[in-house]
């Protein structure tokens, strides 16, 4: 049966969603997502020891051979994005029991559910596949079911950032398309490996270098990599708490996997890299989008918002590392993701129990409640330490990584602009926490705490960013296979 | 026989392809929508018709199968293409679209 | 090359056509119809990839020698249910934001997104709702 | 090429440029609707001259027939006028649309010949898998349909959740389906009132419906297969929303069971594959359905396959055009 695994990660998820529907409950919903989280993250831990023990492998969709059919490869690169999204699948059903329901009527809860499974089986196949159209299938199934959620969000305003979000995200899905389109015409093959294989054969190929920059552009979007950005602060500022929570742990990380996987497993570093300036293109972006992300947080009066430029800086940390194409640089990339994944979703999470309790989010409503809250405000705290990158947080190890590779490769400028994005952060959680204990309270009505559940979560978050600070040794070594595995060649 | 088939096909293919054109001419410069829809009725059943007609009796690779195709769509466009016409007329009288007169100039 | 490629230049050209509406037009429906305009180019080129001179479709029978390639086909079906797909959401989008806003243009729906006060209040407790935390409680 | 073929296709793709301009001018949004329709119906045409008579197949039903539709309704539901796009829009749309053209363009000059028989897509060795083998290992004619529905039936899988994600979408931004009663046309105006519509599309309903079985079970031998028949079926519904007014439609088809059809395709199609593993194969590995003749097999996934995308997409698509429609009904 272990045979079955790669298909078993996708196919509950998948079938989960329709039986939600079919329930028409809440409740039978909630279960439903659940289970496929927790079965998603068994099957993507059995995997990750599979890979482990014997070393990648595929999976014939069908019982066609690759190029004719469609092939799932599971390896080094892709199992540290599987267990990520899982793990966060898992702790957003645990927190949405209780968080889903103070935003949304049961209808919507019973829908609300029916999309995380969709948007789940749509971030595993992406993650999974190594075909590189049922990539752009996968993608479109994630994406579809993220406008929905989006759109869910309580203000008139999420209706608005999920068209934007839509129009744009299909977009950059058609760029990937031409992309896909223009390798086809050269390679004649969709196969991710078979299209390696093809690609040496095709050198200096005008048509194959612009479908590297149609691809890299198209995921831009869905990475949000600046100037392709614009789509994210609403987005996740303006859907309901859970989603955001989910959205900016696991959505922009599956396309940063794909956009490396398409430019170090298919493409390969030589055309990418040697033959096109891509890096240095990537690394300008990327510190961009770390001051940019960073500054535009510090202005910010509402948290959702800031939390989510936040997250365009964050974005540009992992671009940094993968720019550098070096396994220093990538492993670093990969660790931050992790780190940044957990990170995040302790944070939103935080944010959801500030809601719960507040109803709202503006840095004015939460003047002096550090002491009434300190639960919360703790966590708070901790997670934004995380995201300054200062010990003993998981943030720290990851930066650290990072310099250490920016480094070898002598590329000062980033890492000024690391520190300008460093300081600029600091400022912005030390905004946090000056409203929070430095400002006289406003009078606010009082309402019952959080429920435990949220608050439990929330806190095995912040405990897991600081443990992973402490004790980085297992996505270290998730992050260094996966560089390993995207360097070595593996297609 | 195949002579005369070639012939009539062409002909009747030609026709089609006339009324067409009017009914394409008649759309533009006809002064008021009640016009127009007439010009437009009379390309879509007259015309199309002509052309199914002209590809009917052609006879290099001509098949049963496909001849009753063609009578079928034949059919549905006798069916349907008056059908639109005189929707398009009712609910245009009904929203009080003018009719156009002697002496009223060019919409 | 203007009679091997003709067919490629023209594609491009109604992509970016497409292109230019969704960028460059402000009505929230003007931007979905570009949008299609944008894709059916797409679309058109992956065909254009397939087809062989001389070809055939790709329905096998004793009498047809020469075929078009299939897999582009399969692909392009595939990708123009999922531009309908989006169109839908989209239109639904457009529909909500007209019922919210009162207008389809982005611009004007932007303003009175920052000059309206009611608009950092949740949706729901402005239609008198505001049942929601005793919902969550109960769970 | 041929003569025949450069001057039609010449002839279409400057149909096509310029009612793309046309629709890019207009600023009256039910005339963009229409020549967007046109649009669709030139692509279509393009297709079949390119040979991909299924895709043409689709793009008309999707292109001329839903998409159309749902505009127009939608339209009826918000404003018809575009305003005059600012100037400063312009200038960085234009940026975008000569960097991603210059791009594309000078692709171009590595791209194979139009039409060439030796370019890696036609001598890669799938195609002969697709064009021969297939022959053996399935037995279809339509090798479209075999592609589609086996060799990437998860492609098509995807696809249909994809479907099943958008019509859920719909609903949930536009609230429950009305029940029927609140869905009476509001009082002084009934397309039931014109005899000849009401006869006409009486007399059509019984045809539509039957074309799209047609199309859902001959689309291993011809253009057609379950994506198709199910906006053919849909179709036939929507006429008989239109005509005899929403609330009789929803009492043929009650929003209930829309909403189990709904999930059932992808249940059924999923649950195909699921089959498979269990008989000892790979997901959607129809062999597995009979393994004496693994022939027959492939026909019986297919088949059921194709089933569920039709229910599903039928579903989804009568979901949708209600759901709008209703909207427009309950608003008033």
């Amino acid at each position: 049966m272990t045979a079955q695994l790669p298909a078993l990660q996708v196919a509950i998820p998948l079938i989960c969603a329709p039986l939600c529907v079919v329930g028409r409950s809440r409740r039978f919903a909630w279960w439903l997502f659940l289970l496929a989280a927790l079965a998603s993250l068994a099957i993507s831990v059995l995997l990750a020891l599979r890979v482990s023990r014997e070393g990648a492998f595929s999976y014939q969709m069908g019982g066609w051979t690759a190029p004719a059919g469609i092939e799932w490869v599971v390896a080094g690169y892709n199992v540290p994005i599987l267990l990520v999204v899982s793990a966060i699948a898992v702790a957003v059903a645990v927190y949405g029991y209780r968080a889903a329901g103070l935003e949304l009527d049961d209808w919507h809860t019973t829908l609300l559910y029916t999309f995380l499974c969709l948007t789940l089986t749509g971030l595993l196949g992406l993650t999974i596949t190594g075909d590189i159209f049922n990539a752009f299938v996968f993608l479109e199934i994630s994406s579809l079911s993220t406008y929905a959620l989006v759109a869910m969000g309580r203000r008139r305003r999420a209706l608005l950032s999920s068209f934007r979000y839509l129009v744009i995200g299909t977009v950059g899905a058609t760029f990937f398309v031409i992309g896909i389109g223009l390798a086809y015409a050269v390679t004649g093959t969709l196969n991710m490996a078979d299209l390696a294989a093809r690609v040496g054969a095709a050198e200096g190929n005008r048509a194959l270098y612009a479908a590297v920059v149609f691809m890299v552009v198209g995921l831009g979007v869905k990475v949000a990599l600046v100037p392709l950005h614009a789509w994210l602060p609403g987005a996740y500022a303006e859907a309901p708490n859970v989603v955001s929570m989910f959205l900016a742990a696991t959505s922009t990380k599956v396309a940063i996997y794909i956009l490396t996987r398409v430019m170090f497993t298919v493409f390969g570093t030589a055309l990418v890299f040697t033959a096109l300036p891509t890096g240095q293109v990537l690394l300008v972006l990327a510190s961009a989008a770390m001051i940019l992300g960073s500054a535009v947080a510090c202005f910010q009066g509402d948290l959702k918002y800031l939390l989510a430029w936040s997250s365009v800086a964050q974005i540009g940390y992992i671009m940094a590392g993968i720019s550098l194409a070096t396994a220093a640089g990538v492993s670093a990339g990969y660790l931050h993701i992790i780190n940044h994944a957990i990170t995040k979703a302790a944070m939103f999470a935080a944010a959801g129990l500030l809601l719960a309790r507040l109803g709202s989010v503006q840095l004015g409503a939460l003047a002096g409640l550090g002491r009434r809250m300190p639960w919360t405000f703790g966590a708070i705290v901790v997670a934004g330490v995380g995201l300054i990158g200062l010990p003993p947080t998981a943030g720290f190890v990851s930066k650290w990584a990072l310099v250490t590779a920016l480094v070898e490769q002598r590329q000062w400028l980033v890492i000024a602009a690391m520190l300008v994005s460093s300081l600029l952060a600091m400022v912005y959680v030390g905004r946090l926490v000056e409203v929070a204990w430095f400002r006289d309270p406003a009078p606010v009505t009082e309402t019952a705490s959080p429920p435990k559940g949220m608050v439990a979560v929330t806190w095995v978050l912040v405990l897991l960013t600081i443990w992973f600070g402490i004790d980085a040794s297992l996505p270290a070594s998730l992050a260094d296979s996966a560089a390993q595995a995207l360097l070595g060649g593996g297609g | 026989m195949h002579t005369v088939l070639t012939v009539a096909s062409g002909v009747l293919l030609t026709l089609g392809s006339i009324f067409l054109l009017t009914g394409a001419v008649g759309l533009l410069r006809f002064p008021d929508f009640y016009t127009r829809i007439h010009a437009g009725g009379i390309a879509e059943t007259v015309g199309a018709g002509f052309i199914l007609l002209g590809l009917l009796v052609r006879p290099d690779d001509w098949s049963p199968s496909v001849a009753v195709r063609l009578l079928v769509i034949l059919a549905f466009l006798v069916l349907t293409s008056p059908t639109a016409t005189h929707v398009l007329a009712q609910a245009a009288r009904r929203d009080g679209v003018p009719v156009w007169e002697e002496g009223d100039g060019p919409q | 090359m203007i009679a091997t490629h003709y067919v490629y230049w023209v594609l491009f050209a109604i992509m970016m056509i497409g292109l230019y509406v969704v960028i460059s037009h402000g009505n929230l429906l003007k931007k979905l119809i570009g949008l299609s305009i944008f894709q059916v180019g797409v679309f058109l080129f992956y065909i254009s990839l397939g087809k062989v001179r001389g070809g055939s479709a790709p329905i096998i029978s004793p009498t047809v020698q020469t075929y078009s390639h299939p897999l582009p086909q399969v692909l392009i079906l595939t990708a123009i249910v999922v531009g309908v797909a989006t169109l839908a959401v989209g239109l639904g989008l457009a529909v909500r934001i007209f019922e919210t806003y009162g207008t389809v243009e982005e611009d004007e729906v932007i303003t009175r997104s920052a000059t309206d006060p009611a608009d950092g209040v949740p949706e729901d407790s402005l239609n008198g709702g505001g049942g929601d935390a005793a919902q969550g409680d109960e769970a | 090429m041929s003569t025949e073929f450069t001057l039609v296709a010449i002839a279409l793709l400057a149909m096509l440029t310029l009612t793309a301009m046309i629709i890019s001018r207009l600023r009256g949004l039910y005339g963009a609707a229409m020549v967007a329709a046109l649009f669709s119906l030139l692509t279509a045409s393009l297709f079949v001259l390119m040979d991909a008579v299924d895709v043409a197949f689709t793009e008309a039903a999707v292109g001329v027939g839903v998409s159309t539709v749902l505009v127009l309704t939608v339209l009826a539901l918000t404003h018809s006028r575009e305003a005059v796009t600012p100037r400063n829009r312009r200038l960085p749309a234009v940026a975008v649309v000569v960097a991603a053209g210059g791009a594309l363009v000078y692709a171009s000059q590595d791209l194979p010949a139009f039409g060439s028989a030796d370019s890696p897509i036609q001598t890669h060795p799938i195609t002969d898998v697709y064009l021969v083998e297939s022959q053996e290992d399935i037995g279809i004619p339509n090798v479209v349909t075999e592609v589609l529905a086996s060799y990437r039936g998860l492609d098509t899988l995807g696809e249909l959740i994809v479907v099943f994600t958008a019509g859920l979408t719909v609903l949930s931004l536009l609230g429950t389906l009305a029940p029927p009663e609140d869905c009476k046309p509001p009082g002084r105006f009934h397309l039931t009132d014109y005899r000849v519509i009401r006869i006409v599309s009486g007399l059509l309903m019984p045809f539509i419906l039957l074309f799209a079985l047609y199309v859902l079970f001959h689309g291993d031998y011809g253009p057609g297969g379950g994506f198709q028949a199910g906006v053919i079926f849909a179709s036939g519904f929507v006429l008989y929303g239109l005509v005899f007014g929403l609330d009789r439609a929803q009492q043929v088809v009650p929003p209930r069971v829309l909403w189990l059809l709904v999930s059932l395709g992808p249940l059924v199609y999923a649950g195909v594959g699921v089959t498979t593993m269990l008989l000892g194969g790979t997901f959607l590995d129809y062999d597995m359905l009979n393994q004496g003749h693994p022939e027959s097999g492939q026909h019986l996934g297919i088949l059921v396959v194709e089933t569920a995308i039709g229910l599903t997409v039928a579903a989804v698509m009568m979901t949708i055009f209600f759901g709008f429609a209703s909207r427009g009904v309950t608003r008033k």
